[in-house]
């Protein structure tokens, strides 16, 4: 007798996605997908997609949706929960979105506990518009708006967000994972699941860091590019569980 | 209900409530801080949403979002505090979500000040957001009028999917006047928000996705034509304005807001004169009441178009008057008022003040 | 009624932007049109503050009058910058327990008040801007005694409503202060 | 009898790879003659009987394009 133990989910449409070969984004997509179809919520999401690769996001997740202006994903989220709280809102942001331009409606959704669950993509650069340095990128990464590398006294220092949220008295959940093999996608799969729970609990304000890839723009093969994430970025932004209030 | 004596951003307040706003976000800045201190307090206590949000940019996305959940929906700021939002309503509009933004000019450019103005006629018209959009522009000139137009806008809202503005200037939002609350709105049909992005489990076998973009151009023209086609339905059907002593005008005044009470004043005085001036008092500023000009009659001597800003709306007024008579302009700016007297002196002076 | 421009000024804390309010209450209350407005901003803190009333059985068009039919003024600068701006045979009320020196205008009917001796003598230095309430409603008769106390209860509100007594008497000490001068104005 | 079986939904694949770095049996590889519709080279089951049906593959796999089954 066979049984399907892994198929596409339902919580994805039928769109092709537009990301480039061996992005993880489409791997963290299927996780919130499933994530959702699992608890029961899909029908009763929204999802906030954001500006960057992901703009399209709300063409993917198989759920009603908003395109939010680039940085604002928090706000729209804000005004959608605060009207329908027995709704589940979502946003999905990459680094320029939520860490660089939209860092302040970020950080206050944050410490207003606004009952919505953040999947933040940390890949270290721009990647929609072509590898420009991003607030994220690391001391010495080459990217076309740094291109003999980042450096501390001319750019600052890579922004250290789970770190920094982890202080917002408003934060019930908040994880940092990654993507580069099996066992950290089912890592970030149960990490992204038990944001959603706790905002089905109401418990407030949820956020999932995932360190991802950008084989194009880091100009590596997609394999590689996973390896890149491991080694040089994970020293930087060492995975773990930032705040848990249901642990405290 | 009798008349009550009421501030104009409190009656802002009130107005919207009657209009059946369910939530309001926004961001502090004088002269129209009352609207939100009022909300604060009488729409939490109705189990409805309020609140101050990071900065006029996320609060206007905050809107955005709760629009595009279906719910009725406001914000409220000034001059700098619109310039901000510039970026959200352009979104909105573009993603065809209804709300209400209310706007209480003060004098600009810059943090200018906080006394009345009219200097953002084109912020509201033209707009500092990107792309072809127009919102839906009121300009009462009283607290009155002000009220009866903030119960209708979110009925024009939902009807249209557009964003109303109300367009008051700073004195409107911090007088006081006698105002009855209840008098009757034209009933307006309202569509059922089946657009709403409320979860599949409302609308089962179709998504709602409230977007603005559009990669492929083809598809962004035809919905920059689809938007253009409201605005004309728009200009057909709810263009506003009222005719004042048009009987057989020597003059003819063009003012909105503040400035079209104070020339209402003027003109009585220029009557007691014997000088016989008109005015067509736009109450739409988009849609432009263009078609008010052609009742002009073919002998007045000029057209005095009246501002508390150095000449934005004398653009509409030039295009609307097409060439036919001579138009002159006076204007206040800053935060001054003018009073009635001043006016007088303008009529009197026309052929000093014709700019074309 | 005619329409009445009233222009009430002095310094902040003196109760200006009460007295002007409590008249435009009173006109809504008597079911004719009231219009308050204050000129807002920093300079009403601590500064001098002023504000326009217009009080007037029909619509009241421009908020904003080049001449006041009536000027209340409760100290000196106040009195130096609106006395000019007075419509012909129109009344200049002022403070004269802070304006020592006697004022007269051409054209103008000009009462002095000594509020603040006034209030000071009915204990309470604070009722100051209701001496001149009586004073003002004593030569120009525009509300009765009814109207403005159902105004004044309803500044006063449950929390002050005790204080209610002390309004009452420092306007009829208004009152009886112009009786006694025999100043008629309307 | 294998223990698992992964189908591919070619069209959707981007070749990446990814599914073939992580496969612990090493039985994926990309076709280097065979081009789906997009122009990716698409991937093949070299050896299916290996196959453990742990679906590493398909969980690596960002385009969604596997499914795994596992024989009960």
């Amino acid at each position: 007798m066979w049984e399907v133990k892994y198929e596409k989910s339902q919580g994805l449409t039928d769109s092709k996605l537009s990301y480039c070969p061996g992005c993880a984004h489409g791997i963290i997509h299927k996780l919130v997908a499933e994530s959702l179809v699992e608890l029961g919520i899909l029908d009763r999401s929204i999802a906030i997609a954001s500006v960057g690769c992901s703009v399209f996001s709300y063409q993917f997740f198989n759920c009603d949706a908003q395109q939010a202006p680039h940085g604002r994903a928090c706000a729209l989220a804000t005004g959608v929960k605060r009207v329908l709280p027995d709704n589940i809102v979502f946003t999905y942001q990459g680094d320029g979105d939520l860490a660089s331009i939209g860092i302040a409606e970020t950080i206050h959704a944050a410490n207003r506990g606004e009952n919505i669950t953040v999947i933040f993509i940390n890949n270290a650069i721009y990647g929609m518009t072509g590898g420009q340095m991003a607030p994220t990128s690391l001391i010495g990464q080459k990217t076309t708006t740094s291109q003999d590398g980042r450096t501390q006294k001319n750019h600052g220092n890579p922004i250290k967000i789970s770190e920094m949220f982890a202080t917002i008295e408003g934060v019930a959940y908040l994880e940092r994972v990654a993507a580069y093999d099996p066992k950290h996608v089912l890592n970030a799969k149960k990490a992204i699941k038990k944001a959603f729970q706790y905002q089905m609990e109401n418990r407030g304000f949820t956020m999932v860091e995932v360190v991802s890839t950008c084989p194009v723009n880091w100009g590596m093969k997609p394999v590689d590019a996973m390896k890149w994430s491991k080694e040089a970025m994970e020293p930087v932004y060492p995975l773990g569980v930032f705040k848990d209030k249901g642990r405290e | 209900m009798a008349k009550v004596l009421m501030k104009g951003n409190e009656a802002i307040a009130l107005a919207a409530i009657k209009g059946g706003v369910d939530a309001f976000y926004g961001y502090p800045i004088t002269p129209q801080n009352e609207v939100p201190e009022y909300l604060s307090k009488h729409l939490l206590a109705n189990g409805k949403v309020f609140l101050q949000a990071e900065s006029e940019v996320s609060a206007i996305n905050m809107v955005y979002g709760a629009a595009g959940a279906g719910k009725r929906v406001m914000t409220s700021s000034s001059s700098p505090g619109i310039a901000l939002k510039q970026e959200g309503i352009s979104y909105i509009t573009a993603a065809e979500l209804p709300c209400l933004i209310v706007s209480v000019m003060r004098g600009g450019p810059g943090l200018g000040s906080i006394q009345p103005s009219q200097g953002d006629y084109y912020q509201a018209t033209r707009g500092g957001g990107n792309g072809d959009y127009h919102l839906i522009v009121f300009a009462p000139e009283s607290i009155q009028e002000t009220i009866d137009t903030i119960k209708e806008s979110f009925d024009i809202a939902d009807y249209y999917r557009n964003p109303v503005m109300v367009l008051v200037d700073g004195l409107i939002g911090q007088m006081m006047e006698s105002v009855d609350f209840d008098r009757p709105k034209k009933e307006r049909f309202v569509p059922e928000k089946d657009w709403a992005t409320n979860g599949t489990k409302n609308h089962p076998g179709r998504r709602n996705i409230a977007n603005s973009l559009y990669l492929d151009p083809a598809e962004l023209e035809q919905h920059n034509i689809k938007l253009h086609q409201k605005y004309e339905v728009i200009k057909k059907n709810e263009t506003k304005f009222e005719l004042i002593d048009f009987d057989n005008p020597e003059y003819v005044i063009v003012a909105y807001g503040t400035m079209a009470r104070i020339c209402r004043s003027a003109i009585e005085m220029l009557k007691n004169e014997g000088i016989e001036v008109g005015m067509i008092r736009p109450i739409t500023l988009f849609p432009y009441p263009e078609k008010a000009f052609e009742q002009i009659p073919e002998n007045v001597k000029g057209i005095l178009t009246c501002e508390l800003s150095m000449g934005q709306m004398l653009d509409d007024v030039l295009i609307a008057n097409n060439g036919k008579h001579k138009v002159g302009f006076f204007g206040r700016a800053g935060g001054m008022l003018p009073d009635p007297e001043e006016i007088v002196g303008a009529i009197k002076n026309f052929n000093e003040r014709v700019v074309k | 009624m005619e329409a009445k421009n009233i222009k009430v000024a002095g310094f902040g804390g003196q109760g200006v932007m009460m007295f002007g309010q409590i008249l435009a209450y009173s006109a809504t209350k008597d079911e004719i049109n009231g219009l308050w407005f204050p000129s807002y901003g920093p300079e009403t803190r601590g500064g001098t503050a002023n504000c326009s009333v217009i009080v007037s059985d029909k619509q009241i068009n421009s908020p904003v009058f080049k001449n006041a039919d009536h000027l209340v003024a409760f100290n000196a600068p106040s009195l130096e910058k609106f006395k000019d701006h007075v419509a012909k045979n129109g009344l200049i009320l002022y403070n004269s327990s802070l304006i020592e020196d006697e004022f007269s205008q051409d054209g103008s009917t000009v009462v002095g008040v000594p509020i603040n001796d006034i209030a000071t003598e009915l204990g309470n230095d604070k009722v100051a801007n209701m001496v001149m309430m009586g004073a003002y409603l004593e030569l120009t008769h525009l509300f009765s005694d009814e109207t403005i106390e159902a105004i004044i209860k309803k500044f006063l509100g449950e929390r002050k409503a005790h204080l209610l007594d002390v309004n009452k008497k420092a306007i009829q000490s208004g009152k009886d202060f112009v009786k006694k001068l025999g100043v008629k104005y309307a | 009898m294998p223990k698992g079986r992964v189908t591919f939904n070619d069209e959707l694949c981007k070749g990446c790879g990814l599914c073939v770095a992580n496969c612990p049996t090493h039985i994926l590889y990309q076709d280097m003659k065979t081009l789906n519709k997009a122009g990716y080279n698409i991937i093949r089951v070299s050896e299916p009987d290996k196959c453990i049906g742990c679906a590493f593959c398909a969980i690596m796999c960002p385009d969604s394009v596997i499914t795994v089954e596992v024989n009960k």
